[in-house]
């Protein structure tokens, strides 16, 4: 089963390690700049899936359908988030022939956080960090085989991620 | 009415007194092994380097998003915009390296330091304020984030390293570590909360939404990004804001009073690993 | 300038692992500042991740994804020493893209 | 316990001191309230434990006499001041006492 966070046995130790490998880190994306010339491709976003302000709503501006409840999706979100303005989630499936995958917070202001396109040869895996306005249903969807799966967990914010 | 009731308070206050703090002789050694005998018979699962994790030390839930988020941290630029800093000359052509042994790499747990000349406690962030001035620029405001940067990088070049807080012989210094205990033990605001209300009598409880974290260590995280602030603050900001939490007017940040603190906690958590800069809600 | 993308591509048997950090305010719209006005929208839609010439993953990414934002994915193909591509765009026309190494 | 007491103190301040008087005030009676309460505050000052509550109050009154509602602002000018002297005396109160919340 795939766990966000299970790769982590030692936490302690491996804080100090990063030390010194954090370190040799920095910078060795900055030399590459020169030779990078694709551009992300702005036309390719939903703006109208992301003015939705419900569940249907933004699955059907985002993928034309509706989701059934499925256990293969699994939805890796904290019950109680240390602050909604980063939570971290996690979304993954053992499920075949993924093409999409779609995080929506049903209390946010708007619907749907993100949406992820998953082509042939990548897995059905996905970790991000979201902002929570309140305490919320989280959704996960998965498309698959042409169709929409969810799995959906509440998570409880005590500290809204939306800032004032 | 009120009057009477308030000298009523005072003459109360006056009147049980069953000790005076000048009974005791400062020792920090014995205060030392007090101290961590306390967190370690109190969390007896908190191994003693995981207490520098703060509230993370004590809630898996927390420490668990945590663990997610620091993988990754938000931090990385900050430590980034604050290794070049470090290394951009000044104006004399001089560097912060010039102004710290071993060009300021991995010296983090050695601060704060006593200064003898000054007869005061010299704080990381004061090092590097004195150092700009002694090569002619601005000191930085130690509430904002170039300061937060700076020692956010250099945190993270004594990542590991067992703090390291000396007093010297030397009848200041022990009073400044003595007014240090004094400042975290003595109750202010509103509130009447003092630091240990929160650091030492409740760690791993919630207050309103936080997670309070424990005394021991409470230093070696610092500077922390807090997600509150979206981003990385100084010691300085995050005492201010205790101070505020409980009701009480922020003293001047690095006044003597923040410093004698941060010494204090500093001492007492001399063997502990730097784990700085660190995340928290 | 440096970059605003931090890559790490790690490659594991036929799988690489690709995490990525991009320093970038996401502001939602819905937040005030200091003087209660509100700070108008300003986030990333799309990031594009590219291996041999074909995108691998792709973010598309509303106001709630939280600032400085990453994302984590894996896939199948990349090893050793190959590029990644990594480009973003955002709802004001900013973007920056940056190459780095699969470890 | 006492340091509780202090607490309360500062309650049975603010309900009091928006009780009562008859008589409108006026500006002279702002004025000394405000020059007491701002004695008192610089007494807490001195022993580096002002409250954020008091110097809300201080400015509060002298908003409100600005605004020439003198009823108000001395009655919050006498908030300030029970304010100002009640974190004075649990500053001069905690001198004694913080030794024994020292873990030992």
């Amino acid at each position: 089963m795939s766990n966000e966070f299970s790769d982590v046995p030692d936490h302690t130790r491996r804080i100090i390690l990063k030390g010194a490998a954090g370190l040799a880190a920095f910078g060795f994306t900055a030399g590459a700049l020169t030779s990078a010339h694709a551009t992300a491709d702005a036309k390719a976003w939903p703006a109208d899936a992301f003015k939705q302000k419900s569940e249907a709503d933004a699955l059907k501006a985002l993928y034309g359908k509706s989701a059934e409840a499925s256990d293969k999706v699994n939805l890796d979100a904290p019950e109680i988030a240390e602050n909604g303005a980063v939570v971290p989630i996690a979304v993954a499936t053992t499920m075949p022939g993924v093409t999409g995958i779609a995080i929506m917070v049903l209390e946010n202001p708007y619907t749907l956080a993100a949406a992820y396109k998953i082509p042939e040869g990548t897995e059905a895996s996905v970790a991000c960090r979201l902002k929570m306005a309140k305490t919320s249903k989280v959704v996960a969807i998965v498309e698959a085989g042409g169709k929409l799966f969810s799995a959906t967990k509440e998570v409880k914010v005590t500290v809204g991620g939306c800032g004032g | 009415m009120l009057r009477k009731t308030l000298i009523a308070v005072a003459i109360l206050a006056g009147a049980a007194q069953p000790l005076l703090a000048a009974d005791k002789a400062s020792d920090p050694k014995a205060d030392f092994k007090a101290f961590r005998e306390y967190f370690t018979k109190r969390f007896p699962k908190v191994a003693l380097d995981d207490f520098v994790n703060g509230p993370y030390s004590m809630d898996a839930g927390l420490r668990k998003q945590w663990e997610a988020i620091d993988a990754f941290p938000p931090y990385d630029f900050v430590v980034d915009k604050g290794k070049q800093m470090f290394a951009a000359p000044f104006k004399n052509g001089k560097t912060y390296g010039d102004c710290f042994p071993n060009k300021g790499v991995g010296i983090r747990q050695d601060y704060p330091q006593f200064d003898a000349k000054s007869g005061q406690v010299i704080t990381l962030d004061v090092a590097l304020n004195n150092c700009r001035e002694a090569n002619g620029e601005k000191p930085f405001d130690y509430n904002k984030d170039d300061m937060a940067a700076l020692t956010a990088y250099m945190a993270f070049t004594s990542r590991g390293k067992p703090m390291n807080i000396t007093i010297p012989k030397d009848p200041r210094a022990l009073a400044a570590y003595k007014k240090g205990e004094e400042y975290f033990y003595t109750r202010r605001g509103q509130l009447n909360f003092s630091c240990a209300s929160c650091h030492v009598q409740n760690p791993g409880n919630h207050i309103r939404t936080e997670v309070l974290a424990p005394a021991l260590g409470i230093m070696n995280a610092m500077p922390i990004y807090r997600s509150t602030w979206g981003g990385m603050g100084t010691v300085s900001r995050r005492l201010r804001t205790c101070n505020s939490q409980v009701g009480a007017e922020p003293l001047p940040a690095e006044s003597d009073e923040y410093r004698n603190v941060e010494y204090y906690l500093s001492y007492m958590a001399n063997g502990l690993p730097i784990s700085g800069p660190g995340t928290r809600p | 300038m440096a970059s605003t993308i931090r890559v790490r591509a790690i490659a594991s048997g036929d799988t690489t692992q690709v995490q990525s950090l991009i320093n970038h305010p996401m502001d939602s719209g819905f937040v005030k500042d200091s003087k209660g006005q509100i700070i108008p929208p300003h986030h990333i839609e799309v990031v594009e991740f590219e291996h041999a010439g074909k995108v691998v993953f792709t973010c598309l990414w509303g106001p709630a994804v939280s600032k400085d934002p990453y994302v984590k994915f894996s896939f199948k193909g990349g090893k050793k020493g190959d590029d990644i591509k990594v480009s973003w765009v955002d709802n004001k026309g900013q973007s920056d893209s940056t190459v780095a190494k699969i470890q | 316990m006492r340091t509780r007491t202090i607490i309360r103190l500062a309650m049975v301040v603010s309900v009091a001191g928006f009780a009562g008087a008859a008589v409108a005030a006026t500006a002279d009676d702002f004025k000394v309230a405000y020059a007491k309460a701002e004695a008192a505050e610089k007494g807490a000052a001195a022993v580096k434990n002002r409250w954020i509550a008091t110097e809300a109050a201080l400015k509060k009154a002298k908003a409100e006499a600005d605004a020439g509602k003198f009823d108000d602002a001395v009655k919050l000018a006498q908030h300030a001041e029970a304010l100002a002297n009640a974190s004075t005396a649990q500053a001069r109160e905690q001198e004694k006492l913080w030794p024994d919340a020292v873990i030992r």
